[in-house]
C-alpha cells in the first residue's frame, strides 16, 4: 500500500472515537463512584433463610470444595457455615437445598482482613443484606441495545416450588428481618439439574 | 481392577446425537485401514471399527513406530493425542491419529509394563509427537527411546515422582471427609462422656490444607 | 554482539500468561529458543481421578481462563457419550450459543492482547470493552461473567431468561458494527502489516507434523474446523465457512481469527433463531452409580483449535478411571521455536501472541 | 525590551530597594559597603540565574499540561475516560492532580540499584539526559523579547545539545547491567544514528530560506508565508525523524514494553524514574517548539493584531505571541499523541530502512529543489502562489512516485 493510506485509516478512525467521547460518555464505567447493576441471578454471597433451613445437610454434601460444614447451634438445630474463602460460587448447595433455603445474592464485595472471618457463621449468613447498588449501564445500553435502558432485569417465571411444602403456596409471608427480596428470578427445571451426590 | 477388562470390546458408541454419519462416510476407508493392519499379523491384534469415525487396533509395543509409519501414509497425518492409562497389570500407551481427508480416527493401544516402562519415540513420524512423550514421560515415567529432548515439561525436574501413576496415591475429598468426621465423632466421644454435647460451641477445629487432591506428595500416600 | 539467552517470561509484559521462551539473541536476530511451561500446574487429571463426575465439572470452567464454557461443554460432551446420553433439542442449541458467544469474547481478548504486542493500545480497549457486552449476556444468562459452571450432563442448567435473546440479537449486530474498527485499526493500517506479514512463517506440512490445529492450522492453509469434520451437538444443521489463510505467517492468524468472530456472530443469530422449544435438561436422567468401562475419546473445536477429552470409566466407581485433556495450546507453545529461527527481538512478542496462549491449558 | 533587560530592572530595583530600607535603618558599617560591592559584582549573574530560572519554570510547567494533554487525548481517542481524580470535588472529572500525585509517589518510592550494576554511570545516565534537554530550553525564544538567549546559531546549538541524549541512554542502558536495557542502549544509538541525518537535512532547506540560523530571524522571514507551505517534505521527514529522535511509539525502541520489558529504564525506580519520563516529555516539548518555529511562523499569528480596550481602563494589544507560540506548540504536540493512539510500534530494521533509505533520499530532494529554485528566482518573497506552486508540484509528484512503488514496505 502507498504512503497515504499508511496512517490515515486507524488515524481516522480514531478521531471518529474522539468526536464521539466530546458528545456522549466514553465506554469506560468508574468503579467505585458508578456500579452496574448486577442480573437478579447473579451467584454472588450466600443468604441462609433460617426457618426454611431443617438442617439436613445435603448442601454440605453437594459442594465440590467441602466449604460447607453443618454447624451444632442447639441440641436439635444444625446450620450450615460456608468457608467462602474455597467456595467456587458455583451453585451446587443452593441447587441441592430441598427447602430452598440457601439463596446467592449479589453481593460481590467479599474482601475481609483475616482468613478466620472467610468463614461464614449461620448468624452471618443470615444477616447478609442483598446490596444490589449501582444502576444498568446507560451509555452502553444504548449504543447497544439501543432501546431505553430497564431498570432492572425482569423477573423470570417463578421458580417451581419444591419441598415438603404444597406446591400451591400463598403470598410469601415478608421477610422478618425487613429485608425486601430481589425479583424473584425462577429457573425453569434448574432442579432436575440437581447434581448433588449418587442418588443417595 | 481394570485389568481384566483390558480387553473389553467397545460397546457400539453412537456418536453424538446430531451426527448422522456422513454419506459413505470412512467406512471404505476403514475397511481398506482395517485390510492393511489385518497383513501385520503379528504385531496388530484386534483392529476394528468402533463407530462412524472411530477405529481401535492393539498394537505390539516394538512394532509401534512401523506402524505409525504406515497409518500416517495411509492418511493419519494427525496425531491428535498420545497418552497412556495406567492399568494395574499394565500401563496402555494410547495414539490416537485422526485422518484428514477421510476424517477418522483410530486409537492405537501398546500395552507395556508397569515396572519399567519402555517403549520406541514416534517422533521419527511426527515432529509434533516429542511434546506428548515428554508429557507422557513426566507424568507415567514411560521411557520413550529416541525421543529428542525426553525432559520433564510441567514438573521440576528434580522431581522424582510420576504423579499419576495410581501407586502415587492423594486422598480424595471422599475419604477426606470420612475421615473428618470420624476424628470428630472421636474427639466428641472422648470429651463428651460427661459433658452435654450442646457445651461444645466451638467450631469443629476446620481441617486446614488445600482442597482434596492438591498433588503435593503426602509422603507417598495418605493415612 | 556476543549471543545472549534472554528470558521472554515469565514475569514480562509480553507473555500473556505465566509461561517463558528462552531466546537466544545474536543482536537482534534469534538463533534458537525454548519453551519453559508448567508455572500454573494445577495436577487437574489427577484431581479427576478422585473426584465424582459432577464436583469435577465446576473446575472445567477453569481450565481456561478466557474460553471456559467451551472446556466444560467438551467435559459434558464426553461423559454423555460414556453415558450414552443425548440432551434435548433445545439444550443443544443454547449450548451452541454458549459456545460461539464463548469464541467470539475469546477472539477479542486475543486481538487486544496481539495489537499490545505492537505497541497499539487503542486495541486492547476496544477488544475489551466489546467483550464487556458479552460478560454480561453470559451474566444475565448463567449467573455469572467468567466461571459460569452453565452446561450439566444431560443438558444445561437453566432456560434462556426471557429477555436474552432479542438483547443477544442486538449483541451481534453491535458486534458487526465493530468489526470495520478493528480492520481499519489493525488490517488497513501499514505499521500492521509491516509487524506481522512474513512474521513467524509456519509452512503447512510442518504445521501437520508438528500437530498445530484451529486457527494456526487455518492460517497454514488447511481448511480443517472440528466443527465440520467431526460435526457435533447441532453445527451440522447450521451453516457457516471455515476462514483460511495462505502462507500460515501473523497477517493470516489476524485474519483467520477476525472472520472467525464474523461467523460465530453469525452463528449466534442462527442458532437463536431457529431454537425450538422444550426442556433443557434429559427427562428422567439421573447419573448412574457406576459409569461403564468403556473409554472415549470427544474433540471439539475450541476457540484456540482442537480441544478433546479422553475419557476412561473403570465400571466400579462413579469416579472417571483416567482423563486425559487434550490442549490445543499445549502443542502451539511448545511447537513455537521450530518456526522462530530467524525472527527478530522484536517479533518474538508477535509471534507467542500469534499462539493465542492460555496458560490454565496449557499446564492443566 | 527584551526578557534580560526587564530582569535585570526588576533586579536591581528589587535588590536597591531592600539595601536602601537596610541603610535607612542605621545599618551602614563595612558589612554593607561589602553586600554592595559583592552585588556590584554579581549583578549580571543574578539575572541570568533569575532569567534561567524563569524559563526552566515555564519549560516544567509546560511538561506537566503535556503530560494531561497526552493523558486525556490518548484515552478520548481509544473510547475511554482517562484519569478522573479530583481533591474533594474540585477539578472532579479533570483528573488535575494525577500528575502531582504521580510526580509526589516517585519521589516517595525508593531508588534502587541493581547489585553489579556501574553505580556512577546508572546514576549519571538520567541527569545527562535531563540536563541537556533542559539546556535547550535556553536556547529556544517563545516571542521575540522572551528569550534567555538569543544566538546568531541558536538552532546549531539547539540541534546539537538536543542529538546529545541517546548517548545518555545508550550509557544508562549499557551501565544497568541488565539484558533488556542493554538492547534499549543499543536501540536508542541505532535509533538516533539511522534518523539524525535526514532531521539536520530537513532543517537545512527551512534554514536556507531563512538565510539564518538566528531563530528570531526564521520567524521573521515567514511573516506572510509559513514554511510549511514552502516546504511540505521538509515538514514529513523533519516530524518523523524528531518521533523517532523524541522516541515516540511509532519509533519508541528503545522503551519498547512488549519485548524489553520498559527497555533502558527498566532498572529504575523512583527519582530517576521520574527524571527519564520528564526528560522524554521535555524533548517532546522542544521538538514541537522547534518544529513549530521552523514550520509554523513560530509566534507570529495569523490574526491580524488587535487592540481591545479593558474595562478598568487598561488596553489589551494583539495576540500575546508566547501565549500563540505555546497554543501551536500543543497542537502540534496533540498530532503527536494522535500518532501513538492509531499506530504501533516498527521494529529497529525497520526504523534503519526507515531512517537511510527513505528519509534521507527525500531530505536530499527537498534540499537540492530548495537549492535550485532559490537560484533561478531571484526573491522568494513574490507573491506566496507561486512561490509555494514551484515547491509543492514537484514534491507531491516525488511523493506519488514514491507511494506508487510502495517505498514504504
Amino acid at each position: 500500500m502507498g504512503v497515504v493510506p499508511l496512517i490515515t485509516r486507524p488515524l481516522w478512525v480514531t478521531l471518529k472515537y474522539l468526536v464521539r467521547g466530546l458528545r456522549r460518555r466514553p465506554a469506560t464505567v468508574l468503579y467505585p463512584f458508578e456500579k452496574v447493576r448486577l442480573p437478579c441471578q447473579w451467584r454472588g454471597l450466600h443468604r441462609l433463610d433460617d426457618e426454611k433451613c431443617t438442617g439436613c445437610g445435603s448442601c454440605s454434601r453437594a459442594c465440590p470444595n467441602m466449604c460447607i460444614d453443618m454447624v451444632q447451634l442447639a441440641p436439635k438445630k444444625k446450620r450450615p457455615s460456608i468457608d467462602i474463602g474455597r467456595c467456587l460460587f458455583c451453585g451446587y448447595c443452593v441447587d441441592a437445598c430441598p427447602f430452598d433455603a440457601l439463596e446467592m445474592t449479589g453481593n460481590y464485595e467479599l474482601a475481609v482482613f483475616s482468613r478466620e472471618e472467610l468463614i461464614m457463621s449461620p448468624e452471618a449468613l443470615t444477616k447478609v443484606q442483598d446490596v444490589r447498588e449501582g444502576t444498568v449501564d446507560e451509555e452502553l445500553w444504548k449504543r447497544v441495545y439501543g432501546d431505553e435502558p430497564v431498570p432492572d432485569y425482569p423477573p423470570l417465571p417463578p421458580k417451581p416450588q419444591k419441598g415438603k411444602k404444597d406446591a400451591a403456596k400463598k403470598e410469601e409471608p415478608p421477610r422478618k428481618d425487613g429485608t425486601e427480596k430481589p425479583p424473584e428470578c425462577g429457573f425453569t427445571g434448574a432442579d432436575k439439574a440437581v447434581p448433588g451426590e449418587v442418588a443417595k | 481392577m481394570m485389568g481384566t477388562a483390558a480387553t473389553q470390546k467397545a460397546g457400539e458408541e453412537n456418536g453424538s446425537a446430531g451426527a448422522p454419519p456422513a454419506a459413505g462416510g470412512p467406512g471404505g476407508f476403514q475397511q481398506r485401514v482395517l485390510g492393511e493392519l489385518g497383513r501385520l499379523q503379528g504385531t496388530v491384534t484386534e483392529s476394528s471399527v468402533t463407530g462412524p469415525r472411530r477405529m481401535l487396533a492393539k498394537v505390539a509395543p516394538d512394532k509401534i513406530v512401523e506402524v505409525c509409519r504406515l497409518l500416517r501414509d495411509a492418511g493419519f497425518e494427525h496425531l491428535s493425542a498420545l497418552t497412556c492409562v495406567d492399568y494395574d497389570s499394565e500401563l496402555q500407551v494410547i495414539y490416537l491419529l485422526w485422518s484428514y481427508k477421510d476424517r477418522c480416527l483410530i486409537e492405537l493401544r501398546a500395552a507395556i509394563s508397569g515396572a519399567e516402562p519402555k517403549i520406541a519415540s514416534v517422533t521419527s513420524v511426527w515432529t509434533g509427537a516429542e511434546f506428548h512423550e515428554r508429557e507422557a514421560y513426566d507424568m507415567f515415567g514411560v521411557v520413550f527411546e529416541g525421543c529428542p529432548n525426553l525432559k520433564r515439561v510441567l514438573l521440576p525436574d528434580e522431581w522424582s515422582v510420576f504423579p499419576l501413576r495410581k501407586s502415587f496415591k492423594v486422598e480424595s475429598i471422599h475419604e477426606k471427609r470420612k475421615r473428618i468426621e470420624a476424628e470428630k465423632a472421636k474427639a466428641a466421644k472422648a470429651a463428651a462422656p460427661a459433658a452435654a454435647p450442646a457445651s461444645e460451641p466451638a467450631q469443629p477445629p476446620k481441617q486446614g490444607g488445600t482442597p482434596d487432591g492438591a498433588p503435593a506428595p503426602k509422603g507417598g500416600g495418605a493415612p | 554482539m556476543t549471543q545472549m539467552w534472554i528470558n521472554m517470561g515469565p514475569q514480562h509484559p509480553s507473555t500473556h500468561g505465566l509461561w517463558d521462551l528462552l531466546v537466544r539473541v545474536d543482536g537482534e536476530t534469534i538463533m534458537e529458543a525454548q519453551t519453559k511451561i508448567g508455572y500454573l500446574h494445577r495436577g487437574v487429571e489427577k484431581i479427576a481421578e478422585n473426584r465424582t463426575i459432577e464436583k469435577f465439572l465446576p473446575l472445567n470452567d477453569r481450565l481456561c481462563y478466557v474460553a471456559n464454557s467451551s472446556w466444560t461443554t467438551l467435559f459434558t460432551m464426553a461423559v454423555e457419550d460414556l453415558l450414552e446420553v443425548t440432551p434435548p433439542e433445545r439444550a443443544q442449541y443454547i449450548r451452541v450459543v454458549v459456545l460461539e458467544l464463548q469464541r467470539i469474547a475469546s477472539h477479542l481478548v486475543w486481538l487486544g492482547a496481539y495489537g499490545a504486542d505492537m505497541g497499539l493500545l487503542t486495541m486492547i480497549l476496544w477488544g475489551w470493552r466489546d467483550r464487556e457486552i458479552i460478560l454480561d449476556l453470559f451474566s444475565l444468562l448463567t449467573g455469572a461473567r467468567i466461571m459460569h459452571n452453565f452446561p450439566r450432563v444431560g443438558g444445561v442448567r437453566n432456560d434462556l431468561p426471557p429477555t436474552f435473546k432479542d438483547r443477544a440479537l442486538k449483541a451481534m449486530d453491535y458486534m458487526d458494527q465493530r468489526i470495520p474498527e478493528y480492520e481499519d485499526l489493525c488490517g488497513r493500517s501499514e505499521l500492521f502489516a509491516m509487524r506481522t506479514r512474513g512474521i513467524g512463517v509456519l509452512p503447512l506440512e510442518k504445521a501437520i507434523s508438528l500437530g498445530c490445529t484451529g486457527p494456526m492450522l487455518r492460517a497454514s492453509g488447511l481448511e480443517q474446523d472440528v466443527r465440520k469434520e467431526e460435526p457435533y451437538l447441532v453445527y451440522d444443521r447450521l451453516d457457516f465457512n471455515v476462514p483460511t489463510g495462505q502462507n500460515g505467517d501473523g497477517w493470516d492468524r489476524y485474519t483467520v481469527r477476525l472472520e472467525e468472530i464474523r461467523q460465530s456472530a453469525s452463528l449466534v443469530r442462527q442458532a437463536l433463531n431457529n431454537m425450538p422449544e422444550g426442556d433443557v435438561m434429559a427427562p428422567g436422567f439421573k447419573m448412574p452409580k457406576v459409569l461403564p468401562a468403556k473409554t472415549i475419546y470427544r474433540r471439539a473445536e475450541d476457540p484456540r483449535g482442537e480441544g478433546a477429552i479422553y475419557l476412561v470409566g473403570d465400571g466400579k466407581t462413579n469416579r472417571p478411571y483416567r482423563l486425559k485433556i487434550r490442549s490445543p495450546t499445549y502443542v502451539h507453545l511448545l511447537a513455537i521455536p521450530f518456526y522462530i529461527k530467524g525472527a527478530r527481538m522484536s517479533d518474538v512478542p508477535v509471534i507467542m501472541g500469534g499462539a493465542d496462549p492460555c496458560m490454565a491449558e496449557v499446564d492443566r | 525590551m527584551d526578557l534580560y533587560s526587564t530582569m535585570h530592572g526588576l533586579v536591581s530595583w528589587l535588590v536597591n530597594g531592600i539595601l536602601g530600607l537596610l541603610e535607612g535603618a542605621g545599618m551602614r558599617g563595612p558589612v554593607m559597603q561589602l553586600v554592595r560591592w559583592m552585588y556590584g559584582a554579581l549583578e549580571h549573574a543574578i539575572t541570568v540565574a533569575v532569567v534561567v530560572v524563569l524559563i526552566l519554570v515555564i519549560g516544567l510547567l509546560m511538561v506537566i499540561l503535556m503530560l494531561w494533554i497526552e493523558r486525556k487525548l490518548i484515552a478520548r481517542l481509544a473510547d475511554r475516560r482517562a484519569t478522573m481524580l479530583g481533591i474533594m470535588g474540585i477539578g472532579k472529572g479533570t483528573g488535575a492532580i494525577q500528575l502531582f500525585a504521580d510526580a509526589i509517589k516517585l519521589l516517595l518510592k525508593e531508588d534502587t540499584t541493581p547489585r553489579k550494576a556501574d553505580k556512577y554511570i546508572f546514576a549519571v545516565g538520567p541527569s545527562i539526559l535531563v540536563g541537556s534537554s533542559l539546556l535547550v530550553l535556553v536556547a529556544v525564544p517563545m516571542s521575540d523579547g522572551f528569550a534567555a538567549s538569543d544566538l546568531k546559531d541558536g538552532l546549531l546549538f539547539a540541534m546539537a545539545v538536543f542529538a546529545f541524549a541517546p548517548f545518555a541512554v545508550f550509557l544508562s542502558g549499557w551501565s544497568a547491567n541488565n539484558k533488556y536495557t542493554l538492547m534499549g542502549g543499543m536501540r536508542s544509538a541505532t535509533q538516533m544514528i539511522s534518523c539524525e541525518i535526514p532531521l539536520l537535512l530537513s532543517i537545512a532547506g527551512v534554514v536556507m530560506l531563512a538565510g539564518s540560523f538566528r531563530l528570531a530571524d526564521i520567524v521573521h522571514v515567514q511573516d506572510r508565508t509559513w514554511f510549511i507551505l514552502l516546504q511540505p517534505v521538509a515538514f514529513v521527514v523533519y516530524i518523523v525523524a524528531m518521533i523517532s529522535e523524541i522516541e515516540r511509539i511509532p519509533f519508541d525502541l528503545p522503551e519498547a514494553e512488549a519485548e524489553l520489558v520498559e527497555g533502558w529504564q527498566t532498572e529504575y525506580s523512583g527519582m530517576k524514574f521520574a527524571f527519564a519520563m520528564m526528560a522524554g516529555y521535555i524533548r517532546g516539548y522542544i521538538g514541537c517548539a522547534i518544529g513549530v518555529i521552523l514550520f509554523f511562523g513560530g509566534w507570529s499569528s495569523p490574526v491580524p493584531a488587535y487592540t481591545v480596550d479593558l474595562p478598568w481602563g487598561g488596553r489589551f494589544s494583539g495576540p500575546v505571541p508566547e501565549l500563540w507560540f505555546l497554543v501551536k506548540v500543543l497542537l502540534l504536540f496533540m498530532f503527536l499523541v494522535w500518532v501513538r493512539a492509531g499506530l504501533g510500534r516498527v521494529r529497529v530494521d525497520q526504523i534503519v530502512t526507515i531512517g537511510w533509505k527513505r528519509l534521507l533520499p527525500l531530505a536530499m530532494f527537498n534540499l537540492a529543489l530548495t537549492v535550485a529554485l532559490m537560484a533561478f528566482s531571484d526573491d522568494i518573497g513574490t507573491s506566496p502562489p507561486v512561490a509555494g506552486a514551484a515547491f509543492v508540484i514537484p514534491a507531491a509528484c516525488l511523493t506519488a512516485a514514491f507511494w506508487r512503488w510502495g517505498w514504504f514496505r
